[in-house]
């Protein structure tokens, strides 16, 4: 790695902090933490396309970039936090398996999730080709985040994380998606976020809670 | 259909229709006599019939016409019967009208018109009668079909008088298998005749009769028709029993000597027949009527048997 | 404009009735207009129909393609001398049917008469349809129309939670039977996927493949027609419809069945092999042993007869396997004998069936009842139905001169020379098959005599029969149409042979030698010297009877009086003292209880108000649908399980399957 | 000009309605514009008919015969099923399950939900097409909930968390398809997402990449079709939000799922080369029919029972899609065709059914014939129908399904048989009861609106005993299209 440039570097630190982040989540349980980590998720992601719009000279990899800054580290923090606040809703419930068990998942799935990526990078002219495997384990931890845990929202910072996992994917794999896509993308992002947060008051108003084991009366072995 | 066919065919009718009261009195002459009885006139069956047909009748008040008309239509199936069976001659007018199959057919619309008349009046002896009859006639249909076609698959048809024929010309051989089916017929032959171990028919005891039980209501002529008609019947078994087992001396052909000679010739067969006939019966003992399906149930077997002997030694 | 062909006049005959039936629904509350004018609109048709069909049997086959179905796969249809005779079925039948029809329906009896004629004349629509589709689509079409419209005919008392039941269990069975039929089509295209008949006709099958198709086949028509084990629909069905439909349905739809069975057999699949026929024979033989030995211990009439419907189908399909079995074995004289001889059982008993069916329908309107126990004596308040009824029932009963006596001694006569097939243990089996035909035949004598004997005769066993009336005259119309067919039928057999004989001509490639000896006469088989003349054969009996009835007369006329009946000297006679149908049903149970299932419930000697109860059930039932039905319930349960309401679980389940899918395009 | 009338009615509705939804006389402009789509739609669809394929808006959008009358089957059924919730939420309204600010976002998520089908069935870049099928969720999310119970949320909450999770999955397809296209087509602007030019490209985009798309693609989208084991969310969802939307998820949204998989697979199968995109289909389709059908069996809920029904036919196309071929990719258009305006047909007369009736548990249904001829037929019909008992359309579809079934995947033909034997009987015999029987429930003053019930059921028995012959066309081009083995 000696004469890679201090850019790439970066990035690939990057990339890397974007990995130790997921599996923070994974193990986080405090709800404040999580919107947190989310956020330097964000930020991170940030960082990396400022870097990978500087490197290729791509004009619209900083429209991205800035995208991403309000979007993914102030607006939805910030959104997720009001909610936090107004909904009172601070720890989640001990998750499914245990943070052991998740952070054993979490190791295999990575695995799975480089050995996917190969045949991916192998083929990428990038320069961040090799952190793709990155994105598809950020994806997967993501994924995975969702199935353990039992409150609402920090399934839905699972999903975020997810959606910062294919960001990143589409990122190093391609230098981002063509413009309009990438716009409607995030639209689609706020609008999925503030419907959200319809839903979470919603939710509260009928079973005071956000507890996940209220929703589970729709089901077929009764 | 030439006149010496018609002639053999006219003659055989009469004689059914005259010989059969006096087979059936000889029948109870001899098993009078087996008994150390003293027996009843020969001519008993027939001046019983011409008193019946003498006397007022009495109709229950809710008989309908089917019940009026069943006894004449019982006889007229009987009479066409014996015309069919070649107790004389094989060459008859209306042989070719009805087959084996059609025979056991009008014995069969023989039977459902005695049951029906019998429940017509709404009686419990009435029906209970109508009932065994028909269960009885159920499990000896399909033994005498069987104990037919073997006859038949020997022959090759159907037709009884070329049955006859057949066997009749063959060179004397052993048939094993027409052992077994004749130990069959005769079962059949008690049961369908309300015989001994099947039925009593000299008795009105009300829990074991079948055959009185359906006559129950019948009076005058419409019994005379009705104990004519069961005559007969024993009759045209005998007959189909000599067909198929003793067929020699019957006429094979048209000439009037030949129908001659085999007029003492039937006569011979009827009176061993009557005699055995009777014999059966004085050794056997009246079974339950549950015990009836049996009884008929072995008869099958018989014929089955019988059927198969033939099917493996080809003969 | 070009000359009427006889396809074209069955094809307009058809879509007249679909036209009839749609007319219905413009007056649908009007009894006169859709319950009177249109059936006997509709009866007019069946008649033309029937005329055509005669018209037609001899004529070369015609075929034509409808611009309708798929894009790829237009409706053809086709007339071959099968069709014809089974057009012919239809139109004789349906034409008594809906004489009777249309006296017999009344006002606020369930569906609005509109809505009855449409779904009745739609099902004779589609049963004519099925008749002359000659591709498997058209065909699949108009057999579940057929299903669909006698399934609403069925419901007709939908409020009724037992017919609704059985409603539900014939489309069912139905929908199962069509589902092998359309496998059996797939087979049979044998590679060409050209789904027309023509392009199964020249498919060359694999044995194997033939085989399955065969088997196929028989369970999707076997399903339909009602063979055992997939005949527990049928007693359950047809006495849940009205009666012209029950009539409708057992005596022409289950013939629909044999129809089926014979097309594919013989024509689609060309050359069956000879041990196929085997397995209907059995089948069959087991059918009518079964449905007579049921319809023995049966107390509600319109159940009896569905039973009944079960032997004759049996028998039916023991003619079809027969004729396969001999057909395949070389002996195409016998086979075409066989075939004949199935032919004209189900002629038979479309007409006898449905006599009998209308006349419990007659006896239902007048009385009420269903039940053989409250019926009793009918013979005096309704003549005319108890005299047709009579005729049907034994006709059914197989006795001469009447025409179930001709079909019955027909496949007695192919049974009976069947020692020449070169299988020396099938040699062996198919007498004993004769006897178990016999056997049936027998106990159908005896299940008749319960028929008739329990509803017509006797006294009255309730009170109110007494007010129970004759049918109308159109019902008596239908009812005479269907018994003077029965008695043509016994009594022309010669010329009806003859006709049938075209269709065995057409499927076998031979026909029976004609009878040469005389019109009269029938000997299908010369050489074999068996022959059998009804008319004469009638007219000697009745020549008899009236010789006899005259001397009687002449030399022996007394005083008749009445009195009351002797009984033993019994005097206090009273209706309930005669059989029950239970009781008369008794020996048979006694005799063949294996065959039931029977629950008793028998009184100690302290009750103080004994009650005996016998119930009979379809042993059937418990040792093979309840286990399947608990099968699927089981198997749902465990699919249940799968979905329990967690989201991590579903979530689970997305992660595992893309991992999976992932791993699999690795 | 159409075109864009065709995207710009209901998006001008959806502002319209966003403002006056709640109004009195809303239903009726709702109505208004969804006969204004369909309008569009018609006179678009005449002029695909006369002029050929369409390219338009610098190749964003397009129209070809796969997508042409899944348009105007997506607008008829639109409007169709405006015209039956207009008297069904005016009752739900009298009855106060929803207020009028609740019937203002509902007419104007209806419109935007028509909105967001319309791009993703016309739009020619594999992006947009991702957007639209997420906004289509986001657009029925709130609907699912609109009544606000408990089971609504749970079933919004589910719907919006599995199907946002899928289809984030069908996003890094889309990137994937992206990556591969990039390299043959040039990163240079929006061209390596147009289907039409991938499409041209796609023997030689890289199997490898594309297979692996094909994975999130299928997965993502696959979740919108409700294919098991993806399925979960679809009867909750179904069975709980409103009644007209529950006609559209099951009737459109699921269609306009199942086409961005077919046109998904296209691209995958020309490029791959071997027959494991198909496999995968055939997989999911089978599992899904034979796990619906099981679990028919023990469905309650009439609404349920019939979202599983829509399980089992979107298996069933899906399936055919797998099998592939001119005879089974026509006959699973088709059947989309026949499902969609058999299954909403279905629905209004549930919706009417379980109005009347006051509760949606089949065994409080009974007797409907007595109560109303209309809705009794109606169900009983459409039950039949989707049942694929001829003469209906669905019947023609199966039986080609089924007959190439035989000839390709001769084993999968006997279990397709008895899934749906089964599910036969587990619908029949739920249906049958509530249509006949006795009921307490009195005849009911005002005639449901049950022309849409009808038509549709009419269409489908047409289709059933003739395809008119440009349909069949249209349907053979775009079988042709997606082509197969």
């Amino acid at each position: 790695m000696g004469n890679t440039p201090i850019d790439m570097q970066l990035l690939n630190a990057c990339a890397a902090l974007l990995l130790l982040l997921s599996f923070a989540m994974l193990s986080q349980r405090r709800v404040v933490s999580l919107v947190n980590l989310l956020a330097m998720q964000g930020a991170l992601l940030c960082i990396a396309t400022l870097l990978l719009a500087w490197r290729t000279g791509n004009n619209h990899l900083y429209f991205s970039a800035a995208l991403t800054l309000g979007l993914k580290v102030f607006l939805l923090p910030w959104l997720l936090h009001r909610l936090i606040r107004r909904l009172q809703v601070y720890w989640d419930t001990e998750p499914m398996l245990n943070i052991a068990g998740t952070m054993l998942v979490g190791l295999l799935i990575v695995v799975f999730a480089f050995g996917l990526a190969q045949p991916i990078s192998a083929l990428a002219s990038t320069a961040t080709r090799s952190a793709i495997g990155i994105a598809v384990a950020v994806i997967l931890l993501a994924f995975l985040m969702m199935i353990t845990r039992r409150k609402a929202l920090s399934q839905v910072v699972g999903f975020l994380s997810m959606e910062n996992g294919l960001f990143f994917g589409a990122m190093s794999a391609t230098y981002g998606m063509p413009m309009v896509v990438e716009l409607g993308v995030a639209l689609d992002i706020l609008v999925a976020m503030l419907v959200l947060g319809v839903f979470f008051f919603q939710i509260r108003e009928q079973f005071d809670s956000l507890d996940l084991h209220h929703l589970e009366r729709l089901r077929e072995d009764k | 259909m030439n006149f010496s066919e018609l002639a053999t065919q006219v003659l055989e009718i009469l004689a059914a229709l005259a010989a059969a009261p006096l087979f059936l009195g000889w029948v109870n002459q001899c098993r009078a006599w087996l008994q150390n009885r003293s027996a009843p006139s020969l001519w008993l069956p027939y001046r019983s019939i011409r008193k019946l047909f003498y006397k007022d009748a009495v109709l229950a008040q809710n008989a309908s016409a089917l019940f009026r008309i069943a006894p004449y239509i019982v006889f007229g199936a009987m009479t066409v019967a014996a015309a069919i069976i070649p107790s004389m001659g094989t060459r008859m007018a209306l042989s070719p009208v009805a087959d084996a199959i059609a025979l056991v057919g009008l014995f069969a619309t023989a039977r459902m018109f005695i049951a029906l008349a019998a429940m017509d009046i709404g009686t419990a002896f009435g029906s209970l009668g109508a009932r065994r009859e028909m269960m009885v006639g159920f499990l000896a249909e399909p033994a005498l079909l069987i104990i037919i076609f073997l006859a038949s698959l020997l022959s090759a048809t159907t037709a009884l008088p070329a049955i006859s024929e057949y066997l009749a010309t063959q060179p004397l051989a052993l048939h094993p298998s027409l052992a077994f089916t004749a130990v069959a017929f005769t079962m059949v032959l008690l049961a369908e005749n309300a015989r001994i171990p099947i039925d009593n028919p000299a008795t009105h005891l009300e829990l074991t009769m079948i055959h009185e039980a359906l006559l129950l209501e019948y009076s005058a002529r419409h019994l005379a028709l009705m104990e004519w008609a069961a005559a007969l019947k024993l009759f045209n078994y005998a007959c189909i029993g000599f067909a198929l087992f003793v067929p020699w001396g019957v006429a094979t052909g048209n000439g009037p000597l030949q129908i001659l000679v085999s007029i003492p010739v039937l006569a011979l067969k009827l009176a061993l027949a009557g005699a055995g006939l009777a014999l059966i019966e004085t050794l056997s003992a009246k079974l339950r009527v549950f015990r009836a399906p049996e009884f008929l149930a072995t008869a099958f077997l018989f014929a089955v048997l019988g059927l198969l002997v033939h099917l493996l030694l080809g003969a | 404009m070009t000359s009427i062909s006889p396809l074209t006049a069955c094809l307009a005959l058809i879509a007249l009735w679909g036209a009839i039936g749609l007319a219905g629904l413009l007056r649908p509350a009007s009894l006169r207009f859709a319950g009177r004018a249109l059936f006997l609109l509709g009866a007019l048709c069946g008649l033309s129909l029937a005329g055509v069909a005669v018209w037609s049997l001899g004529m070369p086959t015609e075929r034509l393609v409808l611009p309708l179905g798929l894009p790829d796969l237009p409706f053809h249809v086709r007339r071959d001398a099968l069709t014809s005779v089974f057009l012919f079925l239809l139109g004789m039948a349906s034409t008594g049917i809906s004489i009777f029809a249309a006296g017999y329906f009344r006002k606020g009896t369930g569906a609005s008469p509109g809505l009855l004629c449409l779904q009745y004349h739609l099902f004779l629509a589609s049963m004519g349809f099925v008749l002359l589709a000659d591709d498997a689509y058209g065909f699949m079409v108009a057999w579940e129309t057929m299903a669909l419209s006698s399934y609403f005919l069925v419901t007709t008392q939908h409020r009724v939670a037992e017919i609704r039941r059985a409603g539900f269990l014939y489309l069912l069975i139905a929908h199962l039977g069509a589902m092998a039929i359309l496998l059996c089509f797939g087979v049979l295209q044998g590679g060409s996927w050209q789904f027309t008949f023509d392009a199964m006709r020249s498919a060359q099958l694999q044995p194997a493949w033939a085989t399955i198709a065969f088997l196929l086949a028989l369970f999707g028509f076997g399903a339909k027609a009602g063979l055992v084990p997939l005949h527990v629909w049928l007693p359950e069905a047809h006495p849940a419809a009205p009666s012209p439909v029950s009539a409708l349905m057992s005596g022409v739809m289950l013939k629909m069945a044999v129809y089926g069975a014979l097309r594919v057999t013989f024509d689609l699949l060309g050359e069956p092999v000879w041990w196929w026929g085997l397995v209907p024979l059995g089948i069959g033989l087991f059918t009518a042993f079964y449905g007579v030995v049921f319809a023995a211990v049966q107390t509600d009439m319109k159940r009896l007869l569905a039973y009944s419907s079960i032997e004759n189908i049996g028998v039916a399909f023991v003619g079809v396997g027969l004729a396969v079995v001999f057909f395949g074995t070389g002996l195409k004289v016998l086979g075409a004998l066989a075939l004949v001889a199935a032919l004209y059982h189900c002629l038979n008993h479309a007409l006898m069936k449905s006599l009998l069916f209308l006349g419990t329908g007659a006896v239902l309107h007048a009385t009420g009842e269903r039940n053989l126990g409250k019926l009793g004596g009918l013979i005096h308040r309704m003549p005319w139905v108890a005299w047709l009824t009579l005729i049907g029932a034994l006709a059914i009963a197989g006795l001469p001169p009447l025409n179930g006596f001709v079909s019955e001694w027909l496949l007695l006569q192919a049974f009976l020379f069947a020692d020449d097939i070169p299988h020396s243990f099938i040699n062996m089996l198919i007498p004993m098959s004769a006897a178990l035909v016999v056997l049936s035949a027998a106990l159908a004598g005896y299940v008749m005599v319960k028929f008739f004997g329990i509803i017509f005769l006797g006294t009255p066993r309730e009170a109110s029969l007494s007010q129970a009336r004759d049918c109308g005259k159109l019902e008596r119309l239908g009812l005479l149409w269907l018994a003077c067919g029965c008695v043509a039928l016994g009594l022309l057999p010669a010329q009806v042979i003859a006709h049938l004989n075209l269709v065995a001509e057409e499927l076998l490639g031979t026909s029976l030698p004609s009878s040469t000896s005389s019109w009269w006469l029938l000997a299908p088989l010369p050489e074999r010297q068996a022959s059998y003349g009804p008319l004469v054969l009638l007219m000697a009996v009745a020549g008899v009877v009236a010789l006899t009835f005259l001397c009687v007369r002449l030399f022996y006329h007394r005083r008749e009086r009445r009195g009351p009946a002797w009984d033993c000297g019994f005097v206090r006679l009273d209706a309930r003292m005669q059989d029950t149908a239970e009781g008369f049903g008794q020996p048979i149970r006694h005799i063949f209880q294996p065959f039931f299932r029977i629950e008793r419930e028998l009184p100690t000697p302290f009750d103080r108000a004994p009650r005996y109860r016998v119930t009979v059930s379809d042993r059937i039932w418990r040792a093979l649908y309840e286990p399947i039905g608990s099968a699927v319930q089981w198997l749902a349960d465990v699919c249940a399980f799968l979905q329990q309401g967690r989201i991590a679980i579903y979530l689970l389940y997305s992660f595992v399957t893309l991992i999976v899918l992932l791993a699999v395009m690795l | 000009m159409e075109f864009l009338l065709l995207l710009c009615v209901p998006a001008g509705g959806a502002i319209a309605l966003g403002v006056l939804g709640g109004r009195r006389r809303a239903p009726e402009l709702n109505v208004a514009f969804s006969l204004a789509t369909f309008i569009a739609a018609c006179v678009l669809t005449a002029r695909v008919v006369s002029e050929g394929n369409l390219l338009l808006f610098r190749e964003w959008f397009f129209i070809d015969p796969f997508n042409v009358f899944l348009v105007a089957l997506t607008a008829f059924v639109g409007l169709t099923t405006a015209l039956f919730s207009r008297p069904y939420m005016r009752i739900e309204m009298e009855h106060g399950r929803v207020t009028a600010r609740r019937l203002r976002l509902y007419h104007a998520m209806y419109q935007l939900f028509m909105l967001t089908m319309l791009v993703a069935l016309t739009t020619n870049n594999m992006g947009l097409l991702w957007v639209a099928m997420e906004a289509a969720t986001l657009s029925t999310v709130l609907l699912v909930t609109l009544y606000r119970t408990a089971a609504s949320l749970e079933a919004g909450w589910k719907y919006f968390i599995l199907c946002g999770v899928g289809i984030a999955q069908a996003l890094f397809g889309t990137i994937l398809l992206y990556f591969a296209a990039e390299k043959v087509l040039g990163a240079e602007g929006v061209t390596a997402l147009l289907w039409t030019h991938l499409n041209s490209v796609k023997g030689q985009l890289e199997p490898a990449v594309l297979g692996l798309a094909f994975v999130f693609l299928l997965v993502g989208y696959g979740t919108k079709v409700g294919l098991a084991p993806l399925h979960n969310w679809l009867p909750d969802a179904h069975a709980e939000g409103p009644t007209p939307i529950s006609a559209v998820l099951s009737g459109l949204l699921l269609n306009v799922a199942i086409y961005a998989v077919v046109r998904c697979k296209v691209l995958v199968e020309g490029s791959l080369q071997s027959s494991l995109p198909s496999q995968m289909l055939m997989g999911f389709g089978l599992v899904s029919v034979v796990l619906a059908a099981f679990l028919l069996w023990r469905q309650r809920d009439i609404k349920r029972l019939f979202a599983y029904s829509s399980i089992e036919h979107m298996g069933i196309i899906t399936f055919a899609f797998g099998m592939g071929g001119a005879v089974a990719n026509f006959a699973a258009l088709l059947h989309m065709t026949v499902h969609s305006l058999t299954k909403s047909a279905i629905f209004f007369t549930v919706g009417h059914a379980a109005q009347k009736t006051g509760s949606q548990l089949m065994d409080d249904i009974r007797g409907l014939v007595t109560i109303s001829p209309t809705i009794g037929w109606g169900l009983m019909l459409g039950t039949l129908a989707i049942l694929g008992l001829p003469p209906f359309g669905v019947f023609a579809s199966e039986f080609l399904i089924l007959t190439t079934a035989m000839k390709q995947q001769p084993w999968a033909a006997p279990i397709l048989l008895l899934a749906l034997g089964v599910a036969f009987a587990a619908i029949f015999r739920r249906v049958q009861p509530m249509v006949f029987g006795e009921t307490t429930a009195k005849r009911l003053p005002h005639p449901p609106a049950l022309l849409p019930v009808f038509a549709h059921l009419a269409i489908v028995l047409a289709l059933g005993v003739y395809v008119p012959p440009y349909l069949a066309d249209w349907y053979r081009a775009a079988a042709r299209l997606i082509g197969g083995p």
